[in-house]
Order: C-alpha cells, then structure tokens, then sequence
C-alpha cells in the first residue's frame, strides 16, 4: 500500500478556434494531400448530412441523427485507421464510415429502414452501427480479444457518445480492455449532449478521458474541431494498440450543434446563445481557415469541392430512392444461416403475401 | 372532461397522481426538462419539481435499479425506458430485485415501482424501437403487465398501476399514442388491474387482443359484422396475471376464438391464452384456438414492417377459418 | 467408449470441439484456472492454453457482448454464465445483437456463438441458483434454444451447437449433472438441433418434457405402464425453433398429451407447446392438453423447493385425468 | 480545457501487522468500550462462521460464505452506521449485520435455504442481501437518492467484493452518486480473489478506490484488517454523506481467509504460502494484540468472550434447527400483497398438499 497513488489526463490541442497554430504541428501537417482529402471529407459528410435531413423532412428517409459538429473526429479516425482494422462505430460516425468505405447509399438505406444498409461491401469486418447505447463497446473488445488470441497486429476503435460513457458496457469494456491489454481505442465523442441531458448531469466526473481510470487504462482529452489534435491522439493510439501496448480512451470534445435527430427539437432545452458560441469554434470551417491560411485552398476550390460533394450525393440519393424494398420474405430469410423447419410455413405465407402470421 | 391523446391520458394520470400523493417521483433519460421524448412526462418536472422528476445518466439497468431501491424507502418510481429496445438491460434488475423484493424479505420491503416503456411497431421508427417483447416480462413471477389501449384506459391503468405496492411494467403502444382522442375526466379513477375488457359483445367468435393490435381487431369485428358475423372483442390489458374467467366466460358462448398480437407467435402472450383457453374451454371449443401475430423473426426495419404486422385481412381470413368449422 | 456423466460429457465435447476446431475458444467467470464451479471446462485451460481457454472479469453483459464480438471475428466462443439467476444481465446482448447480427447485417457477419448456463432447481442452492426461465430465450427470435437431458444428448447436441453457425443459448440441468452415468462414444458425432427425441414409444398418451423434469416424467411412465398406460415419452430438447412434426405425430396416434416442465406455468415453454398442439392436433385430442408446471411464483428456497418442483405423481395424476375422459 | 487534470487516491492504516500502532491513533481509540464491543463482534462473527461451515458439512446447513478475514471491516461498517442509515450489504457482510441487529438465527435461516432469514425485524430498512454481484449498488444510490428527496440526513453504507466492482452496476451507481451527490459510501471488500480470479485478472488498475474517478468521487485506499484505519475512513466517508458533501469509495484491502463458499476448494487455485503470508496479517488477532498491549485484555477475558459466543452461537444454531419450514402456500402467499386471482387455484393446490403446477 502506497501512501498515494497519482493519476491523470492530459489534454492536445494545436489550433485555435480561428484555425492558427498553437504552436509546432504534428506530423500529418507536412502531409499536403491528407489534409486535404480531409478536409474534403468533412464537406462531403456535412453536404449528405443536409440532405438526409431534407429527405426526412419530406418523408423520403426514417428520423437520423445529424452528424454536424463531428465531421472532424469521423475523418480523424477514417484516415488514421488501417484498412484491416476494424471499426465499431455508433450512429453518428457517419464522416469516419464514409472513409472506411460504407457507401452513401448505403447509409440511406439503412436510416431509410433498409437492411442492405449494413451489408457493406467494402468494410466486411466492420461492425454495423449500434442503435442501444453503448453495447459496442463489448463488441470492441471482443474484436480485440480474436485479434489476440491469433497475434494479429490490428486495432479496433470503438465509438461512443458522452451519455454512452455513463453506461455499464462501457465501463465494463474499458475494464476489460485494461485486463486483457487489449489492441483497442474508444473515442468518446463528448458533444455536451445526449439527447436533452447535457454532459453536467450525466457525471460529475470533470473530464470523461478519467473514466480511463477505472480500468487502469491511459486517458487523453482533445480538442474534438481540432484535426490535428485528433489525428496525433488517434495516431498515438492506434500505434500502441497494435504494437501491443494495450488500449486507450480519448475524449474528443465538440458540440452537437444540430437536434438530436430529426425527432428532436433542441430549442426546448437548450439556448440559442449556446448554440451560437459553439458554431465559433466549428471544426470544419477551423480546417478550412487553416488550409486557406497555409495556401493550400482558396474559394474556387471551395466551390468545386461543393459541386462535388453535392453531385456525390445526388448520385447516391438516386440509387437510394430507386432501390426497390426486399421481398417480404427477407424479413425471415436473413434470421438463421438456414431456415429452420419450425419458420418453412411463415415463410409461405411471406411468398403468398400476407401480413402477420396466423 | 377532455379529449386526449393516449400519450396526454398518460400526462394526465402522471400528474394527477403526483399532486395526489408525494411519494410518487418519475425517473428517466430525458424526463425532465425534455418532458420525455414521445411527451409523457411533459410539464410535470415544473410543477412538482425538480426533485420528484429526474433526468437519469444514460444507463438503463440504473434506472431500474434506482427506482428499486427508492422503492424499499417508500417512494413510488414511476420509471421510464425510452424504448421497450432499450429495456433489456433494467431486466436483471427487474426479474431479480423489483418481482422479488416483497417475497425475498417476506413481506419486510416491497417496491411499488412502475416502469414504462413504449412499445411496439408502426410509426417508421429506426432498428430497435419498434418491437414487443411483452411475453419476457409476462413470464416473470412478481411482475404485473398492463397495456392500454385507449386514452381512458391509458389513464385509469396506469393510475391504478402507480397505486398498486407491487411491480408494474406498463407498456405503452406508441402506434396508437396520438391515433385517436378520448373523453378523459381527470378524476383519480383507476381501473382494475385484475379483469379484462370487453370492447364489444358478439356470439360468434371471441377475438382477443391487446394494445395497438385492437386497432385491427376492432376493423376486422367491423368487416365481419357486414358479413353477418358478431364477433366479441376482449382486451386483455393487464396480459400478466392474466384474468383467464372473463376470457373463459366468452369463449363458453361463443365457441371460437382468434388472439391477435403483434409479438412474435413463437412463446408470446398468445400462447399462454391459448393453451389456457384449449384446456379450460376444451369442451366448449368448436374450432382450434387460432393466433394472429407478427412472424418469428426480429421486427423488419420500416420499410417492410407492414409486412410483418398483422392486418385487418388476418384477423378476417383466421375468422372465417375458425367459422367455417 | 467411457460411463461418464452429464457434465463430463460437455466436458468432453468441449474438448473434442476444441482439439478439431481451433477457432473454439472458451470463456467465463472461473472457467479457466479452475475449471468452472461446476467442472465444465476442467482441463481445458491445461490442454489448450490460457489464449483459448479465458477467466473473465465478473461481468454478465460483458461476456456476452465480448463473445458477440469474438464472432463477428469468426471465432466461435463458448461463454459459460454460472448460474441462470445471472445470466439476464446478459441478455441485452443475446436479444439485440447475438440474435440479430446475422438478420442486421443481411448474413454480413453472423455470430456463432453459444450461451452456457446450468439452470434449475434441487440441489439445495442458494437463492438466484435455481431458476428456470428458459421460456425467455425461446421468444427471442434467431437464438436457438437447447437443453440436453442425458450425458449422450449433452455430446451430442453440444457439439452441434458449437459448430452451429448461429447463437445457441444450451441450458444445462445442472439436478442432472452427476446423477446418472452413461456410455458416451468420444467421436465428435453432433446430435440435429431441429428434432425432438422419443425416449420411449408409447400409445395412450405423449407426455413431453425436458431438461432434468425428464426424471420425474420417466419414472411417471414406468409406473404408468404397471397401471396398465402406455405412455410415450418425449424429450423437445431444442425448444426453440420448435420440432412441432414430431410433437404433432406423436399425439395423432395418441390422442393426448402431458407437458411437464419446471419452469413457472405461465408463459413457461409448455403454453407455446399446448397452444400448438390444440390448433395442430385439435381433431387428434380426446382431451385437453395439460401442464404440469412450477408455481407462477419466484423459485423457493431450497427448504421448500420440493414443494414448487412437479412430482411423479403430478405427472401420473394428469394422466390419470386425461386418460378419464 | 486544462492541459493536464489530475486525480489521486490516499491511503490509510494505522496499524502495523503485530497491531503496534504507525503513529497517532484516530480518536476513536479513545473510546475503550467501542474498541472492546469491536473485538467481541469480530470474535462472534468468526465463531459463528466457524459453526456455520460445520452445520453445512453435515448437512444441516446450505453453501455458506466464510467471513473469514472480513471481521474488521463489517464490524467497523457496522459501529460507525447510525441506527437510521441504511446497509445494503452483500453476502461476506455478516459482521456489520450482526450489529445493525440481524439476529445469528436470522443469519442462518437465510443460509438453511429459508426466506425468513431475510424478514429482519430490528433493521426493517436494510436491504436485504443480494445475491447477483454488484446489483446492491443501484439499489443503494435509490436509496441515497429518497434520502436527498426527503431532505433527510442520513446515509447508505453499500458493501461490494472486488470483483463485483467489475461490473457495470457498480460503476453506473458511482457515477449516479456522484451526478447527484448522494448521501452513500461505497465499501470495496478487496480480499484479493473473486472465487478463483484472483484481483490481477480482475482489472489492471492500481488501486480499486480508484474507479471512484471515473464518477468524480473521492476515493480511498485502507487496511481492511486494521480496525482504526476502516474506522476512520468510514467516520470522515459518513460524515461528509450525511452533511450533503456526497458519496465516497472506500477499498478496504483483506484476504478472504477461507474457501469462496462451502461449494468451493480454493487449494485447487491459490498457494498455501499465500494463504499463510495473509493470516500473518489477520485483523482480528491484530486488534487482540492491540488491545492486550494497552492493557485492555488478557487470556481470561479472552476465554470468557469465546464462551459468551460459543453460547450466543448454540442458541441460534439451537433456534434455527427447532424452526419448521413455512407451510407450502408460503411459497405463492409473499409474491404479491394481495393474491391475485389467476394464482387463486394454484393456492388450493398448495393447501391440498401437491407438489408442482398442473
Ligand atoms: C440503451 C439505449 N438507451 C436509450 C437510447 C435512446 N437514445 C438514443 S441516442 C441517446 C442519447 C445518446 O447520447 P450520447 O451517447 O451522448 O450520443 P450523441 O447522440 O450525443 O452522439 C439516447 C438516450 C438508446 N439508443 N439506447
Ligand atoms: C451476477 C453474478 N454473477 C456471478 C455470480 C456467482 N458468484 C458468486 S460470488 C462470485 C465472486 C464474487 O467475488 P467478489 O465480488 O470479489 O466477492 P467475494 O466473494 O470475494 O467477497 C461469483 C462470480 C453471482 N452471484 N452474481
Ligand atoms: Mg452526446
Ligand atoms: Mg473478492
């Protein structure tokens, strides 16, 4: 027994809310190209999220949850991730996915309430989007734990919001990721909200990165509109967790600064002037600031980067609305590697066309 | 008198019982200054404060397990799952804790909790939300389950259920929570927790339902009185313990019956009644007690989620096969 | 070609599936150093090293959420629960994502994962250690359910189940754990998942049950057949998806049937199995299907667990009615 | 953001292992009588455990958990709760039992496999013990919480093993305690096992006290076989919970002295050697020791309080075999305050003697 035992967070941030440099930049800013397919990410992501909630709004798409304010983190961990990793994601890491390779399509389908939407083609192995809170974080770590056992040198990040963190399968991951020294990075994505609830009533913890504590794990809290930031954070990480050195918990702070989802109204619970502050410290418009700054952008490119991301996804906005709903027997087909006697007689009514089971 | 929604009966009864009797708190992700995100609890954290309503940490098996041990200290939880999805995880808490509580300590402590959730299809909700696992609950010893399926009965259940000093899943059928208004009184009166409701009388057949399923219940008694068939039509509202008399009684004049749920056939609800019905109405019985569900299978994403609800045409077609022998 | 008893031979499959399958890993609370409290997995960390073979941290959901994520890898893990009483924090994970990964992911990533838990009453356990709510597992669709009630059907069926592609939920009647030796061959031959097995032939009456009830329903049989009643005996063994052919065939020669089983009556697998006889065979029956169940009640401790649990003469005395009419 | 947060865990003993004492002593070693009714509890409760184990042996008992080595701390827990606090205990807490005024027979009835060793009569608002891990906690912070409603100032003492601290339920409840600031003390039993997973596979963190972090609560690291050190610790912890200063984590650092249960061989898993190098350390011979040193006990006490409990002990064993079951219709008549009638035919059956359901 020690007379005290010490712990902490530490914290990275490299630019300002207007885009300068702190100070010295990590690595990735010599890295021309990437920065700027970030940057176009962030659009893209932004660009389809505009439009998914229109489509909503006139009754082409289910309720969907904005990605505005978390472009940033998604494309961090998009480009900082290895193709043979493997992502856990939650329901906002829509800028992350696109990178991993999940169509836009795709993505419609699956909040346009389409299964198809999570047969992804390009990122076999990753792991569909988790709706009840939290419970990916076993996931992960069941990930983790195969990687190890077969001494592969691959690394699970694993996404959830601040609310997630208040729940047991989080902590109880964290938990195990420390025992069992696994390959695995959870980003908590600190957006102030869980739906209503704000980031002060779900824990009186003062940062969430300390919930890394718990399970002996390393922490770090960054500055979630920061690239940089979460590039080098992740970086760091991914490169101990394949090197073996056991998993991390970073918290990447933002602000959700769209509703909820399209169900919700943020108005009700949260005040315009908050809002508004959190706007000035926007990710996207902070790596543009700083690309335009360093001469890498200018508002032509600006324009056709938006001509692009608008023609993508128009492009997969067409493929969306022209995919015709499966066969009524789809919604038992997928259920068992094959059918099992029990379901044969359900599944004639399916082909006969029925409604419910009698 | 007021015509409400389900979901404002809901409001209603909360509130009433609240001004009614202290002990009563509500717990839950997004309660209070949100006032729930279907509008259950709306207004309620202003006017009794923020001390008897609670905005949880996001954490479901919490929630149970607080409103269990507010419970032994005599408070009444009143607490909400956001989805009946979400539910599993207050389950532990629930078989283990709440249905135990008074026959783990003979009688010493008891939890008067109640915990409700929305449940059930049809409104194009994402994964997850749209799903009727009432049958889990049904089976656990020491739970009651109630479903209402109309705003009065929205209100004098959930009352009732508040009241009740034992443990009460209250299950709300967020397809028909804004479908219809009803007069409402805002008197205090609850209805029993321990009979069935007949919703129409019929000699022919006894069409047995629950929740949003009556919808199509109803429309199929309907259809079938055009075809000259007077079909009785029971919700069976509290599903556990189930009242097996007034089904009994009905099934003893009419000779048939068809149960309509929306759950998966294979255990659900629906089972237990007719095997309850096939051997304490065997003589009774003119044709097999035929079930009207969703498929044995995890409820579709929207897009096809008509495809697995059962509709009016069913319950029709399960009549006149019934009737027809 | 060894007597070995009922835990040996998961034991023993276990092992075999271990040694011809190297993607099978095992993990749970005390499985590894210790061989699990009941001795399931002894051995198994010695032969196959502590990277196959995993001791848990103590948390319910966690291991089922990790196995959930060890087979989206393509492993298949074997996750014991200790007892039934504490497996439903992990149900969460069983019910949203074990039972739908496949369905979600339309066959993307499928989760061949299997569920250990010994489950029912008679050994004089502590309180939590003796329930039976196998019924809970059987109404989530895409989970299978199985329960082995002789050393040679706990081989066999474990070994299918393991190499099953789809999450099986195998619930082990721990009453039967050592309570009989049998001649189990260790050749890694799996038993089918989708049949029934009749244990004894018989024409005036099918009484069905399993898990450790078997036992009671057996012995009821022999002392059936002295009176003079020839019963015919069957084992579900996958209670879900249900072998309803084999359960139907039966009671079309017979024409009655009694389902025994130790789980509460209501909603206990026995209503689904009733219900299905009394609309499949209701032509067949010459009387109604009865139950021979538990109590709806929390599962007494072990003082008065006899009093809950179905003897052989309740089984006998529902035959004796059944036959009567 | 800060650019560095941190955190810390103290410690505390008193004590060394021969019971001399470290430095200053708390002011409860002042008070002779509490340390003397200290001394008698441990001793009771071990002669009890002791009994216990052998009716069990013999088949008049069920599966039993030793208290072995757990004395000091239930026996602090339970002189330092005032009468209207609430215990949420779990099953090693027979000790703090003992003094909320849990009679033995009671004890034993629980164990004999009989409900009515839970109906306590003389401390009608604890909570009964819960037998799944960890989800006491939950309980203990709704408990917290209708204190805080009610305005009352009292406080929950909520008792847990290391390896229940794995489990979300316990961090969930942290972190509730903490958000809302409730009036609870959390008491790890860290006795080193969790039937046969030893503390290192438990978790890779340091200290347990420090999961305390992760729900922004202070944390404390003690001595669990040093009688002044628990004492202290769980004084300042209820203190600060029933003044509105929130709750507290308390690890209490024991080893569990004998087999998980009666159903258990712990040589199957752990060393002789270890097992002896921690009866070196036992906290009840300690506080002998200590209390002979200061003069406050010798040999004939000493037999004299062994016969006292011996004595205590026979008459509840005593008791406890004279109980006859309850009557069948027990089984059903508990479940709900009124029977419903859908049970009403399963009672008759009851009354009419069968066994099971038809
Ligand atoms: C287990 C569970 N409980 C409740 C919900 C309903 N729900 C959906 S999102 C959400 C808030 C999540 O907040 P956070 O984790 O901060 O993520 P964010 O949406 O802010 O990105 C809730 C309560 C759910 N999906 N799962
Ligand atoms: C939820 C749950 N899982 C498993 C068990 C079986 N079990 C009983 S005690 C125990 C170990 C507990 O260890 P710890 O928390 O350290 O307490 P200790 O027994 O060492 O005092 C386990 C796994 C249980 N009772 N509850
Ligand atoms: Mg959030
Ligand atoms: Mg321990």
């Amino acid at each position: 027994m020690k007379e005290r035992y010490e712990f902490h967070v530490d914290s990275l941030r490299y630019l300002d809310e207007q885009g300068y440099a702190l100070g010295d930049l990590p690595e990735v800013a010599e890295d021309t190209d990437r920065l700027l397919s970030a940057y176009a990410n962030m659009v893209l992501a932004r660009t389809f999220d505009t439009k998914v909630i229109a489509l909503q709004r006139t009754g082409q798409c289910g309720t969907y949850p904005s990605v505005l304010g978390h472009e940033v983190i998604g494309t961090a961990i998009g480009q900082s991730m290895a193709k043979d990793d493997v992502l856990v994601p939650y329901y906002r890491d829509q800028a992350a996915q696109i990178l991993r390779g999940v169509t836009l399509t795709e993505l419609l389908l699956y909040w346009g309430g389409d299964e198809r939407g999570s047969a992804w083609a390009h990122c076999p192995q990753d792991l569909p989007i988790a709706v009840p809170i939290a419970t990916q974080c076993c996931h992960a770590v069941g990930v983790g734990t195969a990687f190890r056992i077969r001494g592969e040198h691959r690394a699970v990040v694993c996404c959830l919001g601040d609310g997630a963190t208040s729940k047991g399968d989080f902590l109880e991951s964290v938990n195990l990721a420390g025992a069992w020294h696994l390959p695995v990075v959870f980003v908590v994505n600190n957006n102030q909200w869980a739906i209503s609830t704000p980031r002060s009533l779900q824990s009186a913890c003062e940062t969430i990165a300390q919930k890394a504590i718990s399970g002996g794990l390393p922490g770090h809290v960054v500055d979630g509109n920061d690239y940089f930031a979460v590039t080098e954070a992740l970086e760091t990480a991914l490169d101990r967790a394949r090197h073996g050195k056991g998993a991390t918990v970073i918290e990447a702070v933002t602000y959700r600064l769209g509703d909820h989802t399209t169900a919700d109204d943020a108005t009700r619970y949260r005040s315009a002037e908050e809002l508004k502050h959190a706007w000035e410290r926007d990710g996207v418009k902070r790596m543009q600031n700083y690309l335009h700054r360093e001469g890498f952008w200018d508002a032509e490119r600006e324009q056709a980067l938006q001509a692009d991301c608008k023609g993508l996804v128009e492009t997969a906005v067409k493929a969306y609305l022209a995919t015709q709903p499966e066969p009524p027997t789809a919604i038992i087909d997928y259920l068992f590697e094959t059918l099992p006697a029990a379901l044969q007689a359900q599944r004639d009514r399916l082909v006969a066309g029925a409604g419910g089971e009698q | 008198m007021t015509d409400v929604t389900l979901i404002e009966a809901v409001n209603m009864a909360l509130a009433w019982e609240m001004a009614h009797d202290e002990t009563v708190v509500v717990l839950g992700e997004d309660v209070a200054t949100n006032g729930g995100v279907f509008r259950a609890t709306v207004g309620l954290r202003e006017r009794f404060g923020y001390k008897r309503v609670m905005d949880t940490p996001l954490a479901e098996n919490l929630i149970a397990g607080t409103a269990v041990g507010m419970a032994a200290q005599g408070l009444k939880p009143v607490a909400e799952f956001q989805f009946m999805g979400f539910i599993y995880a207050g389950m532990d808490q629930m078989i283990c804790h709440a249905a135990r509580m008074r026959n783990r300590t003979r009688g010493r402590l008891h939890c008067p909790a109640v915990f409700r959730a929305p449940f059930g299809g049809g409104i194009h909700a994402p994964e997850h939300h749209s799903e009727s696992t009432e049958a889990l609950f049904a089976h656990i010893p020491g739970l009651r389950v109630v479903i209402p399926s109309s705003p009065q009965r929205a209100y004098g259940l959930l009352l009732a259920a508040i009241r009740n000093p034992d443990p009460v899943v209250f299950l709300e059928p967020k397809r028909i929570y804004r479908a219809v208004t009803q007069a409402v009184e805002d008197n205090g009166e609850a209805l029993p927790l321990d009979t069935c409701f007949t919703l129409r009388e019929g000699e022919d057949v006894t069409l047995i339902s629950w929740g949003a399923s009556l919808v199509e219940t109803l429309a199929a008694a309907d259809q079938l009185a055009v075809q000259g068939v007077s079909a009785e039509v029971i919700d069976v509202a509290t599903i556990s313990p189930l009242d097996r008399e007034t089904l009994l009684c009905s099934v003893a004049k009419t000779g048939r019956a068809v149960i309509v749920h929306e759950a998966c056939r294979n255990g659900g609800v629906g089972a237990e009644i007719a095997a309850s019905l096939a051997e304490g109405a065997f003589l009774d019985l003119q044709a097999p007690v035929v079930r009207v569900t969703g498929y044995d299978t995890v409820m579709p994403y929207y897009r096809n989620e008509q495809v697995y609800l059962p509709q009016v045409a069913d319950v029709v077609q399960a009549v006149e096969q019934v009737i027809a022998l």
